[in-house]
């Protein structure tokens, strides 16, 4: 077992995560460095489709044991739940208001698919075994939270005539929800994998598993520019807000901890559920909350789950959440 | 010479999440066409909004529509209500074009 | 204060396909210029016009010119038989410039 | 030997096949799934240029037969010459009128160089080998079809004074017939594999050979939702017409084979020319006939081949062809 | 009906390396926003500008500013010096939008 | 030792260069092959991360030798004061005025990353080492080269009252000049190659390694068809430029090998020194002369560099360099 220390500095010094400190650095200096945004998006498609289709052919050789059903059940409540908490707190500790509380808390009970596949590079450089499930429960938990989300912003008095115009789960988020590209690659591939098993591992492994981490720490400098970009918005965002950023992962890393403890997952399994439940989307809901919840400001639950709660996991919280889960393992 | 007839050009800059919304409307109020600048960038009272990458949030797009006057008129007008909380401007000027039974 | 010119603006969107031949006329009438916007998608009488993928076969340019009254009425004139079968429009307006001699 | 049921479904559960149905649902559920289009085209380019430069490669560790003219001169004839066959076929069946039928008949002369890659794939899956010089015969049939439909299409009444204007080959036709971009690079990688032979290949291997069939089936993903997209724009097209784009390849693919079986090409090589026959274009003739024979309407011969035709192939053609070369190679 | 407010309508084509400086003036002069439309190609006299690729040396960009007529004169009058050794236009006209304050 | 023409005949017959032939074919005969500038740009920045990583992981497993601070120093030097001999050589047998003998004699100051790279895998593909720090020369040979261009382009009068406004070194040409891209992306490579060392190797090599040489290759293939259609712009060079185009090269390597050779580099280091004194840039220093000395006309110098210089190092200079540097080392 490594102590937190040295989980901390070989965590720092991984290439992945000195790529993501090359980009926010040149981002914050304003380099000209620039990903193509059509390389970044296809990096992205990549990163989703091999984590899908690695659990897929994990789960085929490995066997449905009886927790697959309970955990996908709680990985529905953990994003349907965890938005309820982050509100209160919100809603508490910051001066947010209604809609752009719900919106923030939308965030955090979604996940961030990089952060998840940082912690499987992070255990994957420890050969670490984790469940091939656990990316079923990351798929399920993209989009509840937008659910949630919306359902707390209903709290505030519709304000005005157009507000009646905007039913609860327009169509057009309904698609966000259900439809949404990442979701759809990310089941579909692990559908994939699933039924292929080994034959389709023989035939994708050149492409889905050899050069994975490295593609993965490109992608990292990539976000790592935009982080760097945004970091000088914290100021528009406020404080008390940036502290939820790093609080509200904690909290959320803890309670996924215990929830996969409690349904008897490996020591991977717990680490990649607690960074789940940890980690706020910055794609999918965002895009979800322009849509159906325009009042939100995205100048502010943007850079939080991007430039703050995204790094904050990156750097801190996957060593961290792994500690805890191998002193939960030992005890 | 060709002849020539007076229509409104209509030019809406909005970011993209309402661009959908914007050209439902376009389309009900009976205009005949549009053509869409998918990817602008640009500055106004929400400040920039110009970062393309990872989502469409920070986006706009320009839409361009030739209609006559009354349809003009009824974009214009409906379009108001769309663009509350979102980023967008609504841009009219006179134009000319060829064959009048095309817009 | 600086002088302006009067000018006209003209509009072409056109069909990808068709694009080369626009160019080719709008420098034989003698236009000093144009400007391309290379990727927008649409909606006309032909129907939606948006799959930039694959092939360039359902992609249209937007081709702006300024240009004098004259080599603007050309430009009118000469573009209608190059949109027969085509998807395309004209449009018109009034524009100033400042180097008169630049256009 | 397999038996067809097994060939049918070997193909259908292979990665590739998956991959191009996730494609299709997630594209006709109107999902917001979608891969850049650079990514896209670049995918395409390196499949040009990997399947090019492994048959020049083949072919350069073969040696040349005397069978190669033979086989050069039968895939310009089959290129040449089907479409009139197609042509023929459409104006007895269908109520297209002249330009459009010869429009669509020189979709079918020509080929669709993705059905032929996955073909390869289909066949490098059961270690099938075929003759690297069907590469060549691939670049060949691209683009004579082009020809033969400008010359069906002149048999209907030139209408105006604006028809004179349009030369019978334009420059610019000529230039898309001659230098097409992926005629140029598919027989440039294939002349660059026969010059360097197996060193080349060591240099190459590692992007070419090795995550090829991968990279196919995130290509074919991306075809799916293309197809996906348009596959309500079948009612548009009409079913006499729908029809052609599924007995048209049966009738081709079985010229293909047996013209391949009369010049004695292997069973892969065989399955391969039945592949180029029953293919049709929906990259490089689109194009072209949008340019030369504008009165003809693309709404009608771009779904029919990337829609029906297409996926007919990929899904039912392959592994049919591949049985019936079977059959007649086992006589 | 929506009341409209007239405004002046600016578009300057200007090649990338030139747009930073663009903006700057812009801003500087008190136009409250701008739309950009980042990859446009062309030709002028200096000749076609087309080669997106490798670096932005022959690249274009298309500004579009909207505001009010004080402000447009100041706009077309410091773009003058600022294109001296590069490529690029300046095209004014009139245009009518909604909300007044809001340009 | 190989004799020059098997270098050449070697060289010639590699698929890097018949890539480069290919695309320089194509581009010149209007094909309308293309490769979408998205891949294109991320395929340069895929060389550029890779060569700086490996050179990085080179210099931490082959420890800090003496000559490193020699050799920056050299590299610095190079770069500096290369412009000022190819000013002098312009202005005296061309008829360039002083803002473009400046802009161009920058450009030979400057590298070609591409080039290096080429010059790398031509040494790979021979098995010969070379030394890891000449990456790090690369990185600093990119910019210094603008600062003397700069300074020399102050002897032009400046002509009315708006040259006053334009500061010596602008906030945006002092960031391009040490912010570059280019510059921040191969520098921190490299750095994060030297802290990782071997097991970040283990991660990053199937994708920074294993495909390298093809990707080199296809980026190539697009090198050359920009190459192509630039060749027609040679006219408006004008000869005595064109010539100052192939003797300059010749000049600056030999300088460059004698240096190198001075402070005692491997017969690898020589021949990578060589070329990087012999090439020219052609994306940064056009980038930052095309805002700092906006009276130099870009249709002179980009086509010198990418059109023509360019070429003939990647045909003829690489070989040439390298034979140069065994006999130096053979004396
Ligand atoms: N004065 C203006 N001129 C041109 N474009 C503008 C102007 N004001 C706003 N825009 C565009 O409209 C978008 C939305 O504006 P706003 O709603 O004011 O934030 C901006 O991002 C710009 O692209
Ligand atoms: N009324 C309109 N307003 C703006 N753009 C139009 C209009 N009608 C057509 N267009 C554009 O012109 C293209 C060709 O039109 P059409 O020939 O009518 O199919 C369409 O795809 C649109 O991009
Ligand atoms: N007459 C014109 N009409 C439309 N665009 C033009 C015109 N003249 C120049 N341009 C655009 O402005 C850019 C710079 O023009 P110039 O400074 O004349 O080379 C060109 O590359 C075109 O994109
Ligand atoms: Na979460
Ligand atoms: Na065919
Ligand atoms: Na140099």
């Amino acid at each position: 077992m490594d102590t937190l220390l040295q989980l901390a500095i070989g965590n720092l010094l991984s290439p992945m995560v000195l790529f993501f400190g090359l980009g926010v650095a040149a981002g914050w200096l304003k380099s000209d460095l620039a990903i193509p945004e059509a390389i970044s998006k296809g990096l992205s498609l990549y990163l989703m489709l091999a984590i899908g289709f690695k659990g897929g052919v994990e789960l085929a050789s490995n066997g449905v044991a009886g927790t697959i059903a309970v955990a996908l059940v709680l990985a529905l409540a953990l994003s349907f739940s965890l938005p309820v908490l982050a509100y209160a707190l919100l809603r508490t500790a910051t001066r947010l208001d209604v809609p752009n509380a719900a919106a923030v808390a939308a965030h955090y009970g979604s996940v961030s698919i990089v952060t998840f596949v940082a912690a499987t590079g992070f255990l994957g450089y420890r050969a670490i075994p984790y469940e091939g499930y656990v990316v079923a429960m990351l798929a399920l938990m993209e989009t509840p939270a937008i659910v949630t989300g919306l359902l707390l912003a209903r709290r505030s008095k519709p304000a005005g005539p157009t507000a009646s115009r905007s039913p609860f789960l327009s169509r057009e988020v309904a698609r966000e929800v259900f439809l949404n590209g990442g979701v759809v690659l990310l089941g579909g591939s692990f559908a994939i994998g699933w039924i292929t098993g080994d034959n389709g591992m023989t035939v994708m492994a050149p492409a889905v598993v050899d050069p994975f981490k490295a593609v993965l720490a490109v992608f990292l400098l990539d976000m790592g520019l935009l982080v760097g970009r945004r970091l000088h918005d914290f100021r528009a965002v406020g404080w008390p807000v940036v502290a939820f950023g790093i609080y509200m992962p904690l909290i959320g890393g803890m309670i996924g901890l215990l929830a996969a403890y409690a349904i008897g997952l490996s020591l991977g399994g717990m680490t990649l559920v607690a960074v789940l439940a940890a980690s706020a989307s910055y794609i999918v809901v965002p895009a979800a909350m322009r849509v159906s919840l325009p009042q939100a400001n995205p100048a502010i639950y943007v850079p939080l789950s991007l430039a703050i709660t995204f790094p904050f996991n990156l750097i801190v919280g996957i060593p961290l959440y792994h500690a805890a889960a191998q002193w939960i393992a030992g005890m | 010479m060709v002849q020539l007839y007076r229509k409104k050009r209509i030019d809406i800059v909005v970011e993209a999440a309402r661009a959908r919304a914007i050209i439902e409307m376009i389309q009900a109020v009976g205009a005949k066409g549009y053509t869409i600048v998918p990817d602008v960038s640009g500055r106004g009272n929400r400040g920039v909004r110009d970062e393309g990458h990872l989502s469409d949030v920070f986006r706009n797009m320009l839409i361009i529509v030739i209609a006559a006057e009354e349809i003009a008129n009824l974009i214009v007008e409906q379009s108001q209500p769309l663009l509350e909380n979102y980023a967008g401007i609504v841009v009219v000027s006179d134009v000319e074009v060829i064959r009048d039974e095309h817009f």
